[in-house]
């Protein structure tokens, strides 16, 4: 499947990009993140802590286990400051 | 429930007589402003990120959470992002209910959300050396508590 | 930190706009503003009486004790008296903190205290039939809290 | 001595004024208030339940055991009801 991939603030500068439209056939969250820290350092270095990654799955925070079937748009930032 | 996402500033003296001119049933009107500060007089400016995707829906979300648990009659969420100067408003929160406690604890309870659970990312730049944020602990727990007052007042 | 008893009406929007321009160092502000109910839809008007030589010294009291108990940068107290009519704004309350978690302490600590050690009483007057409003014994619940809670920290 | 006596909401209407000066030797703002209940019926219905009655001596807050001495104003009310 094709998805959409974003990139927020400090994942996005380590990525190098902010955004992406990626093939792949991983079936959660964390099997795209293991793809995507095979492809470069610039990715394995922005998914070095995973402590210190969340996501969003077509637009709702979600986890690693959350499943990508269906889905087309994942987005990786750091906890969220605002407010 | 209205909720905004915006680069532009926000004028907090219309906004207000905007909101409370809508009121009608509620004794109590809260309002937050939070303002860009400059701790160490060398902040050049803030840059704040966020999600275009998601960003209004989460705050028209949170603020649609907030109005139900506490029985607000009228809540209100504005935010900025781009680049913000020291002293600047980077988002207001205003709430309206009968009783002032609930007016209070919607308006708090809002702003945690908002600390860490709305797609923004406040980025410091100062003398060309650029820090993100860190989140804080403490945001997460106070998040953390209204889940426990709501548990406790379950059981 | 400054407190005012008038009959005038204020202007909200130009109290915000003057308390926000005199803040420097804070982050946070916190307002509110409590407005005349009318549940039942028959209230004629409220007639709020006080203590002329007392509630000036009260409220700035309140607003020093509130100050410095959560490190307020600034306050302000506005209390109006007279006769006043439903819809109209009452009183407000802003302050500001570094820090939004005081900002809100110090507002809501300051709102339980003008509700029952504040020298005003307040006087419902509909279609010719006057009643002084009861107090309320959830305000002295709330007021005696903020004392468990400081001789929590304190233990 | 001579204190001037002030009563506020419907303490006020009870007895019929808004300020007095009044003689007195009583100790304590209990003593004075046995005094006052003796004057007339009005003062006696201000006073009939003492649990919805707070004093402030000069412009203090204050309770039934108070002293008077030195006191020049001594002011009576039911519970607060601002905000």
């Amino acid at each position: 499947m094709k998805l959409n991939i974003l990139y927020f603030a400090w994942v996005r500068e380590r990525v190098g990009q902010s955004q992406e439209a990626y093939e792949t056939s991983a079936a959660t969250v964390a099997d795209l993140i293991f793809e995507l820290v095979a492809r470069d350092a610039g990715y394995a270095a922005a998914f070095v802590d995973l402590s210190a990654i969340c996501v969003a799955v077509d637009q709702e925070l979600s986890d690693f286990t959350t499943s990508l079937v269906d889905c087309r748009e994942v987005a990786f930032f750091p906890p969220m400051t605002g407010g | 429930m209205s909720a905004r996402v915006q680069e532009a500033a926000f004028d907090f003296q219309a906004e207000m007589t905007a909101f409370q001119s809508a009121v009608t049933r509620s004794g109590a009107v809260v309002s937050f402003t939070g303002v860009v500060r400059d701790d160490t007089g060398s902040l050049d400016y803030m840059f704040i990120e966020h999600y275009p995707g998601m960003t209004q829906a989460a705050l028209r979300n949170f603020a649609d959470q907030a109005t139900e648990k506490f029985g607000l009659e009228k809540a209100l969420v504005i935010h900025r992002h781009g680049r913000l100067q020291p002293g600047e408003a980077i988002m207001m929160v205003a709430t309206a209910a009968r009783h002032r406690k609930d007016a209070f604890a919607g308006a708090d309870y809002l702003m945690d959300y908002l600390k860490s659970r709305a797609p923004f990312w406040k980025k410091e730049v100062s003398k060309g050396s650029a820090t993100w944020v860190a989140s804080k602990d403490q945001d997460e727990a106070a998040l953390a508590a209204w889940s426990l007052e709501s548990a406790a007042k379950e059981s």
